[in-house]
């Protein structure tokens, strides 16, 4: 790991995204605040794919030739990467798939395999229950659902407080003897509340039950190490932390990986192949049918290097720091309703918010047309949305090249919007 | 204020919005149908209301949540349809639809489609389109299921 | 589409390749004909993805803002260039997703999914049979295998005949009231054989069969077009033409896709979310869970452009004219076995071949000391290698830009090989 | 002749390759696996004969099929084994991996890996290294099976 720099230079930041310099239309300079739906990428993680292109490219692990070799070193020294920068024990235990979605489908899918050879606990069964949180993105909601449905198992979940929170209050009944998997998000996209990791791991280990946590929105803000989380799986995407589209990270402790039946199947995966059946790869090929996001994976471990170089520490306190300025901006505009904790210390830099009377996708058509680019709607996070009695929210995101003077610009906007529409009607 | 936004709060679209035409659901109908749009959750649940052997339409009413272009729109709809023949309002839709679809190429053509005119600011934001549409996509549907039922 | 060019000028081609003028060591340039593996990428692809990248990169089709519109014109757009590169009537019938492997499991996923109101058409039940042939790639046979395991249903299988094309004889009682699916690959990846698309699509009309045509070796390197084919499902990967990594193609006709269940789910795919269950979008959306591989599209659709503007046509001739003159040199030396159809006529750019008495992999190991890159081992088509009796071969493939002196020196380097084994008894 | 490829296929790899020592499979035996390599499909069945309580090693017998780096690489391994106790030869495993990982930065020593040291030219393509460990993994795990059959 690269020793972080002391100071956090937002400006010289920027300079390594050419895409902020983008200009909207002639007189709107673009304010980018959606990196929690997908992030930008520096210069330096599309120049690492471009160049392995140019110079490595070959098909990985299938090649005994010179350019497979370059390749292959250069896909697994990206798994290797990636293992350092969540603190995995081993790059064995690092799954690429193609977003994080895919890894979450990949464990339901996998637990639900019906291979009889499969360990109890690594089987979803009639009776058994799964269980999840009412914040969670669809990624981490449906799959469950599908598992359930597929398996005659039921789905229950820790409804969300009226602050924001996971409301534990029930957990005990919640978690039971049957319960087999506890999936849950670590960063709310929606809240940016920060879920207690500990307090479910060990309800979970209670019980004997799996944990799967959604780092989606956390491991690209914040340090993250999977050893200290005590969690069982993680799923991750590249796109949300300055890597390329097309890649996300399953990692899962080996001795449960070990076990797991696989998920999709085809080449690279399989040990042994006849027409009748097949034997399959340890993990992670075993879990990584097809060709591999190559270039998408040397384009992710660059964008460690990258994270890594700046300090997730800084990082952090950085967006912490942003996500106060906001959220004390927007305390002061009447109509604005903060949709999560109001104080920077327990959540993370997604802003979301109601305006009072106005619909998110006129919202943000008004802040658009500021330039100021922020994400409307439900955020795949339907239920939440519903449990709060909001159709919609807008929602600002804040990232490393994030300025003091754009997070102004979005109060201001969102207070030119109320006026606006206040001069309408 | 930027004037594409201006062009898309048109004072008609902001009317429509504050004070909808025809809202609410309304008995008789021949047909219900509900529809939704899975990017932003807005929904609408639609009742049409058909006469002379489903040739006519005598009644459409709905119940709308969504944004001040989808709400708008439905409003406009329901006063364009309200009274005229479905094969009559056949044309008003395409040519609405087409220029939605147009990204402001096509300018619309206001003895067709009447208030519908103020909702093409929208075709330059392609995200829009289909807030404007829902309404449409809705009253189709509707449509379908009448004549069906009715087969 | 782009006006194919007149003559086909290799060495103009060529300059698009900047990885070409790789050296694998100061005296040894690189002759790659490892394209079956994977392509090599012209600049056009690499230089349409950056400056995706570089100017409209958001995520797609959630958002409302501009940069969302501008991402979401590129992903779709990507998709009408790949319908148009494939004859696929409508965009809506292009599913993205990984890579072909994903595509097919997708297919075999869908069709077992145990969604009681799918029609009986697109359900795999036991005693229902699947039908593939002894020729797929793992790919193509292993999703298969899984999901007759997962459902009870019967897998079965047309033979490969001694001059290497499949064995129809007993296509009649192989084909029965009971088969619900039939998936061949188009064109064989290590025998290069070409299959009989009209024959198996009749055969499966007749008992009302599902067509699944693996398409990965073929649609890059002849004219390709979904609706004359007749099949009902294709899968396709982007890296095997001339297109990233991380992106496939499954395409499917629209009265199929749209009953369905979907496979991968999550955000983007859903109609309504609530806790307890949810109902899910049309095609193609219902398909791509989570972020799609955005800038990936956009780069496969610049190498659809590449490759039109190099024409299809020109593309198979140029590459069947590499095939008869690797043949041809092959056939002259002693010990060389072809384990593919002699005549290039009857087959592609793919010429596997057995060396007597020495493993593909030392045969490998000598070529690649010549700076030739051919791949070795079973190439995931391990049954197809029992079937002829070797454990593997060495494969030679040809690309675009792959010239007559580069197959004249891997078939010089071939005769080396076997000289230099024979020096060393 | 490029030399790295000659550092590859020496005489001694030559020789092992095409009479191959100790070959074939033979009773008795405390343990057999079998192991493939699922990337070129190379496979061994292995047998390990252990005596004076599972510490002595009295026969390996195998039968490989393989390219001339993994065959040569059995054929050495057998030599160096029969004979010994399992305690004698686990420093011998671990150099010899050692050397294969290195990428050639280690030389290996001839003291304890013997004819060996004629397969670290192979240390030097990533892809081979896995040919020439095939046989160590097999005995490895055959001494697994060995010793907790016989607890
Ligand atoms: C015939 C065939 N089918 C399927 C595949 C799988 O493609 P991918 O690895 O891109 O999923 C390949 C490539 O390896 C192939 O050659
Ligand atoms: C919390 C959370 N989980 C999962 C996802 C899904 O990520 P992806 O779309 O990359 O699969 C997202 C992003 O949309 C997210 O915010």
């Amino acid at each position: 790991m690269s020793a972080p720099s002391r100071e956090f230079d937002v400006e010289a930041i920027r300079a390594d995204f050419p895409i902020l310099t983008r200009m909207l239309d002639p007189d709107t300079p673009m304010i980018y605040l959606d990196g929690g739906a997908t992030s930008q990428r520096p210069r330096q993680v599309i120049d690492a794919e471009v160049s392995y292109l140019y110079s490595d490219n070959a098909a990985v692990k299938r090649g005994a030739h010179r350019m497979a070799g370059l390749a292959t070193d250069a896909y697994e020294g990206a798994r290797e990467r990636i293992a350092e920068f969540i603190g995995a024990p081993s790059p064995d235990e690092v799954v690429f798939t193609k977003n994080a979605t895919e890894a979450l489908n990949l464990v339901a899918h996998s637990l639900g395999s019906g291979d009889a050879s499969t360990p109890p606990r690594l089987r979803v069964r009639e009776g058994d229950e799964i269980l999840v949180t009412e914040m969670e993105h669809h990624a981490n909601l449906v799959p469950w659902q599908e598992l359930a449905r597929r398996t005659g198992a039921t789905l229950r979940w820790i409804p969300v407080a009226d602050d924001f929170t996971l409301d534990l209050t029930d957990l005990d009944s919640l978690v039971t003897e049957r319960t087999k998997v506890i999936a849950f998000t670590h960063q709310s996209n929606v809240l940016g509340t920060l879920n207690p990791v500990g307090r479910l791991v060990e309800a979970a280990r209670g019980v004997g039950a799996l944990t799967v946590l959604d780092a989606a929105q956390s491991a690209p803000h914040m340090p993250f190490d999977v050893a200290e989380l005590g969690v069982d799986l993680v799923a991750l995407s590249g796109h949300k932390m300055l890597g390329p589209t097309g890649i996300g990270v399953l990692w899962g402790r080996y001795e449960l990986l070990e076990q797991m039946p696989p998920f999709l199947t085809g080449g690279s995966m399989i040990e042994l192949v006849d027409m009748e059946r097949s034997t399959f790869a340890e993990p992670p090929a075993r879990f990584e049918a097809g060709t591999p996001p190559i270039s998408q994976a040397v384009g992710l471990a660059a964008a460690c290097d990258y994270l890594d170089a700046l300090g997730m520490e800084q990082i952090a306190a950085h967006e912490k720091a942003l996500t106060q300025q906001a959220l004390a901006g927007l305390a002061g505009i009447d109509g604005v309703r903060i949709i999560g904790p109001a104080l920077s210390a327990e959540r993370s830099g997604a802003v979301s918010f109601d305006v009072a009377g106005r619909h998110p996708h006129d919202v943000g058509q008004v802040l658009d047309s500021l330039g100021i680019e922020v994400r409307v709607g439900h955020h795949c996070a339907w239920p939440l949305h519903r449990r709060f009695g909001v159709h919609g929210t807008t929602r600002a995101s804040f990232s490393v090249h994030t300025t003091a003077a754009e997070v102004d610009a979005f109060v201001d906007g969102v207070a030119h919007t109320i006026d606006f529409f206040g001069s309408l009607s | 204020m930027s004037s594409p936004l201006s062009s898309l709060y048109t004072e008609l679209v902001i009317e429509h919005d504050k004070r909808p035409l025809h809202a609410g659901l309304r008995e008789p109908f021949t047909s219900e149908v509900h529809h939704v749009n899975p990017t932003c959750g807005d929904e609408i649940t639609l009742r049409l209301q058909l006469t002379d052997g489903r040739t006519r339409i005598e009644d459409v009413s709905y119940d709308a949540v969504g944004c001040a272009m989808s709400r708008a729109s439905a409003s406009i709809m329901a006063d364009l349809l309200i009274g005229r023949t479905t094969a009559e309002v056949e044309p008003v839709q395409e040519h609405f639809e087409a220029a939605m679809r147009s990204r402001g190429r096509l300018a619309g053509d206001e003895e067709l489609i009447g208030d519908g005119i103020a909702l093409l600011g929208a075709a330059k934001f392609p995200a829009r389109v289909k807030c404007v549409l829902m309404s449409w996509k809705a009253y189709q549907a509707a449509l379908v299921e009448a004549q069906t039922l009715g087969a």
